[in-house]
């Protein structure tokens, strides 16, 4: 924190994060073909510069709240990933007991607050997250993750309202990737960007690259800083794509393969792969990260498959405290 | 008739039912190109395009009370809501608004709206894509619910739905949409308020709606064997109730058992059970039995999921018990 | 529509009907002292300009949306004095048989859609009327009357948004009376003015003072224009005052006596009253003005209090169509 | 001992559960300078200021949603809503969240949160000021429900509700504020789960809860001199529902009364029904009898408002009926 840009020897665990979060979601749709995992489930593949560029800035004591789309944030959290694999997996080790699945995968004793079902649902609750680290005088803040889709319910109005009347640390990242599930934020906005309706909060609206790790870094430090300092939320929007459909039922016939495409040539990995390169990091080390990462979810799977399935009496526990 | 699919045949009675009458039109998220989560409603959208299959922003909310507005002013707005989980964010227009806006002004309008929504477990969706809350919506004057449990009826009450000059809630089931049965060629209606029994018994009346007749069936067919016959009705309609059909099927076989898969705990059983107690107290051989969830949210993994969902096992057992007078 | 100003003459009439409103609203503290009438009702004395204002540029075929400060509006609007007053003291006759009482008054046949006891339900509503308007063809705007304190319900926040990207013929009027219940608009929102929040939907976000009557009628019949070209919704704040309490019982310790005094001598009844006078209006005409509305409240109260009280077993009539 | 209004009582509670824990706060609309709107937070404002009783925009959603994230992080806000026609807007905090956030987790976390509101009618304040939606709440898995009748009970269940590591949804009835009985000087609490006889009585068991209370009551003891000994059974807590109280009561009278303001259609009334139908079949001389409040929405005119609200006169009349054995 303060600090705001980082140094190269820095990125390069975040190259690793990046990594994992993307073989992790590569193997979500060859799982749920294998039936070894179930349900719904949406993929960040091409989103992870968001996810591990903001919690990069985010220290052990910030929290984060996140989406439907959430594997990527929670990983970049700090969420064990065999624990996230196991959850996946609907195990018993897995970080819900394999009750929540992939949308509800949480571990408040992280900062992670939980994925959320509901879109727009994790903000209210980010505000409240804010209150309290307010209220209990806490060195924390809140990141909260969200769709360009989100940005449209209720809540994201009534919560940046809040928020920026109480002058909350909550930061609102919008992960605009143009579309929601299939509406284009081009149809569903009548504005170009998200960040302008920071305006009416009365908070900054700043937009970044969300494929620019460095970026996205950089900008979120900076807002944290603002609301550690007690001068309230931001808005952030990183503007950024998903490479899948929105989960694995998706004919998306909403976009052109074209568009895919391009947005794939500016992939936040690739990118910061090459800058790593040019910095002077060798290809050894690279691709020393590269198996780290690879080893670290093969694990993680291993784990998840060889871990048990959660007795049927686990359904009647945790109702209620 | 056709052989089809639940979701074929609502499908084909919006359909036609847009086109029959221009005011109908269809708005929710994603219902156009994409055509909804499970296909139902994009071949109508390319039937009747952008302007009757109106994709909107994530804001539910605004969806349903766009639809009282519209309704208001003489159109048959037909609104999608996903999963019934999403209507936690949009009760406020339906229930202090629809339901209560013709009362309100002295009978001087009218709400003609359907909203559709997704209820019921068994996909691994979790808590937030499970639930079947028909129960709150069927606590509500003003309003009527609906929960169709075939193809046939799906399409009958879809039109009826769509004709009704009020507010209808159109509960559809998950498991049910790839079930299939024979649906008129013709146009027909099914009456909203009208259960129907779905199969034919002397021993005790199975009283069930939505996801759960099929389980119904099942256990009807396997007690048969045992020389046990169900009489199966299917509400249908949960607000109003059919009490007139329960009745005649209870006092005719004295036993009756209540089935669903939202919670026990104020549910549509408690209704129907209580229901019961006070039209046909005289003719129960034993208490009315309730079956239903358990009274925990849905779980992700499916083997947890399996142990909150009523069985067949648990039908067949507890008809077993009433007829050994247990 | 289409002409923006108003003649003097054709103030004449605005003037009687701010003086009918005023009367009104005059009346309610005693009738419920009396017994006469019962329930919530909230005063809009006051904020005269603001109903008459945008009213006066509405037509027949256009509509309106109310909330719980409704009395105003609908009068406005054009409800039969008689039938708004029978239905206050819960009678027969009064427009929605006594069932409704004041936060409910509606007459769908003059384009009233309803007052609304719940904060920010109008919006969507409203959204929903001009949505119809635009499917049916009709030559109508939808006019939504909502508070300060309404602007941070989600409902704004989509009901903006939904108008805006189908351009919809919505006028969103914002009573900024800087005040909610007892919350001031200064802490419960982080901006100084409402009409900020447009941009984030990309509409015009217009203010002017609702306490001039023939500014509300210029920026409202230009919004009316905008919107019947096809050019979309507008959000108006006006700003004014109630000089009243938020409801009967208020202690109104959220304000001084000297801001309300301060108000009041901003008046929108007295200013039309001077300029009429400026203008050539004579005292005399205005006098008679004077009485006449007068004479139709009056008229109104006496219906109202002949009228029979509905039977018992309406109580179960009019719950399904 | 002291006599204290049923506000002041639940004020109280509030006051001392603040003044013990410093991470109970309380958060809703004009509950500060205000006072809230009958005027039972103005004092606790006085008392603890801004930090501790905190005003909020008009944003139910929002303030609910804000409080489970409190809640989540080791605070225990209590929010109040208002009228609870209002929470409406704020039902997916309360069910998709609150409610099920322990679960989905798989026991990480939890939701200690209270959220008020104002139930029912009799005030003129229409259609969407009056209701009583409880049994949505008693619906739903993982939250707890209460509703004292009383000052005493008030000012123990809020106690019990702040302390409880759960979502207490605390349900108070706008004419019960004023009415008064004894409450303790020093600290006491009233357990959630556990219904309390008000009354007792061998002829018939008549349960009921929140602002029917004091109709019940008036009830028994016109009914006492004719002879009719009612049992008045105050539910207290709507979930989880003593079953153990009713089934005990049931079992020695042999004649049940449910009596509730809520309409009758999967109401409470339904759920104690059922409950008895299951645990005191055999025990019934006669069925369960229901009343509750009637299928329409509230009117604002008070003779039609007294239309649709149980009387005491019904209770009476009911009562007469099943001694009789009619
Ligand atoms: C309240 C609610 N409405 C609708 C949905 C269905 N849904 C799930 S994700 C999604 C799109 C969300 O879009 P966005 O916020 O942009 O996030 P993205 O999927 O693009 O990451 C929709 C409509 C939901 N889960 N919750
Ligand atoms: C959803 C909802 N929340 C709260 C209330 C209680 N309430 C009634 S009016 C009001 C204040 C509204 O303020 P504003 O929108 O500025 O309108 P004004 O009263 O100033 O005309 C509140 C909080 C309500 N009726 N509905
Ligand atoms: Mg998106
Ligand atoms: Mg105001």
């Amino acid at each position: 924190m303060g600090k705001k840009s980082l140094s190269t020897e820095e990125l390069v665990p975040l190259y690793k994060k990046m990594l994992e979060i993307r073989t992790l979601e590569l193997l979500i749709k060859p799982l749920i073909r294998e039936g070894l995992m179930r349900g719904f489930s949406h993929q960040s593949v091409g989103q992870e510069g968001v996810a591990v560029g903001v919690c990069s800035a985010l220290s052990d004591r910030d929290y984060i709240t996140s989406n439907h789309r959430g594997h990527g944030h929670v990983v970049a959290k700090g969420a064990d990933l065999k624990r996230v694999m196991a959850e996946l997996l609907g195990r018993a080790t897995g970080c819900c007991g394999g009750k929540g699945g992939s949308m509800h995968i949480a571990d408040p004793s992280l900062g992670i607050l939980g994925a959320n079902g509901i879109v727009g649902a994790g903000m209210p609750i980010a505000v409240g997250a804010a209150l309290a680290v307010k209220k209990q005088g806490l060195d924390s803040v809140v990141a909260c993750f969200f769709g360009d889709g989100a940005a449209n319910e209720g809540s994201f109005h009534e919560s940046l309202n809040l928020a920026a009347v109480w002058r909350l640390p909550v930061l609102f990242i919008c992960e605009n990737n143009l579309y929601g599930m299939s509406g284009p934020a081009k149809k569903m906005l009548p504005i170009k960007d998200i960040a302008i309706r920071a305006k009416g909060y009365g908070m900054p609206g700043i937009i970044g690259d969300g494929n620019d790790i460095e970026e996205v870094h950089k900008l979120t430090a900076e807002a944290i800083a603002r609301a550690k300092s007690g001068r309230g939320p931001s808005l952030l929007e990183f503007k950024t794509y998903r490479w899948f459909g929105h989960s694995v039922n998706d004919a998306e016939a909403y976009r052109t393969r074209e568009e895919v495409e391009e947005w794939k040539k500016l992939c936040p990995i690739h990118r910061l792969r090459d800058k790593l390169l040019t910095r002077g990091i060798t290809q050894e080390t690279i691709e020393h990260v590269e198996s780290e990462a690879n080893a670290a979810v093969e694990e993680a799977l291993e784990y998840a498959k060889s871990s048990p399935k959660p007795e049927p009496e686990a359904a009647f526990r945790d109702v209620y405290a | 008739m056709t052989m089809m699919t639940q979701l074929e045949a609502i499908r084909c009675g919006l359909s036609e039912e847009m086109r029959r009458d221009s005011s109908v039109f269809i708005i929710g998220e994603d219902v156009g190109l994409y055509g909804g989560v499970f296909g139902l409603t994009g071949p109508i959208w390319k039937e009747f395009g952008d302007d009757r299959v109106m994709d909107t922003p994530i804001s539910e909310l605004t969806i349903v009370g766009a639809g009282v507005g519209a309704a208001m002013l003489g159109l048959r707005p037909v609104v999608e809501i996903m999963f019934m989980d999403f209507i936690t964010l949009a009760m406020d227009p339906i229930v202090n608004q629809a339901a209560k806006l013709r009362y309100m002004t002295g009978g001087k309008v009218k709400v003609p709206m359907v909203i559709r929504m997704l209820s019921g477990g068994g996909l691994s969706v979790s808590a937030q894509h499970s639930q079947s809350i028909e129960a709150w919506f069927a606590h509500i004057p003003g309003l009527k619910v609906v929960a169709p449990a075939t193809a046939y009826d799906g399409k009958g009450l879809i039109k009826s739905a769509i004709r009704d000059d009020n507010t209808v809630i159109f509960i559809e089931h998950k498991l049910l949409y790839k079930t299939s049965d024979e649906v008129p060629d013709d146009d027909y209606t099914v009456p909203i308020g009208k259960a129907d029994i779905k199969r034919v018994g002397k021993d005790i009346s199975l009283i069930t709606y939505s996801g759960m007749l099929p389980k119904a069936l099942a256990a009807a067919h396997e007690l048969s064997e045992e020389g046990i016959e169900l009489e199966v009705i299917d509400l249908r309609t949960l607000r109003p109730l059919d009490s007139a059909t329960i009745m005649e099927s209870v006092r005719r076989t004295g036993k009756a058992i209540v089935l669903h898969e939202a919670p026990l705990s104020v549910g549509i059983g408690a209704e129907v059970s209580a229901l019961i107690m006070e039209g046909a107290f005289d003719y129960l051989d034993a208490p009315v039995v309730r079956i239903a969830g358990k009274e925990v949210p849905s779980p992700y993994n499916d083997t947890l999921e399996a142990q909150i969902i009523p069985t067949v096992e648990q039908i067949v057992t507890a008809a077993r018990k009433l007829r050994n007078g247990m």
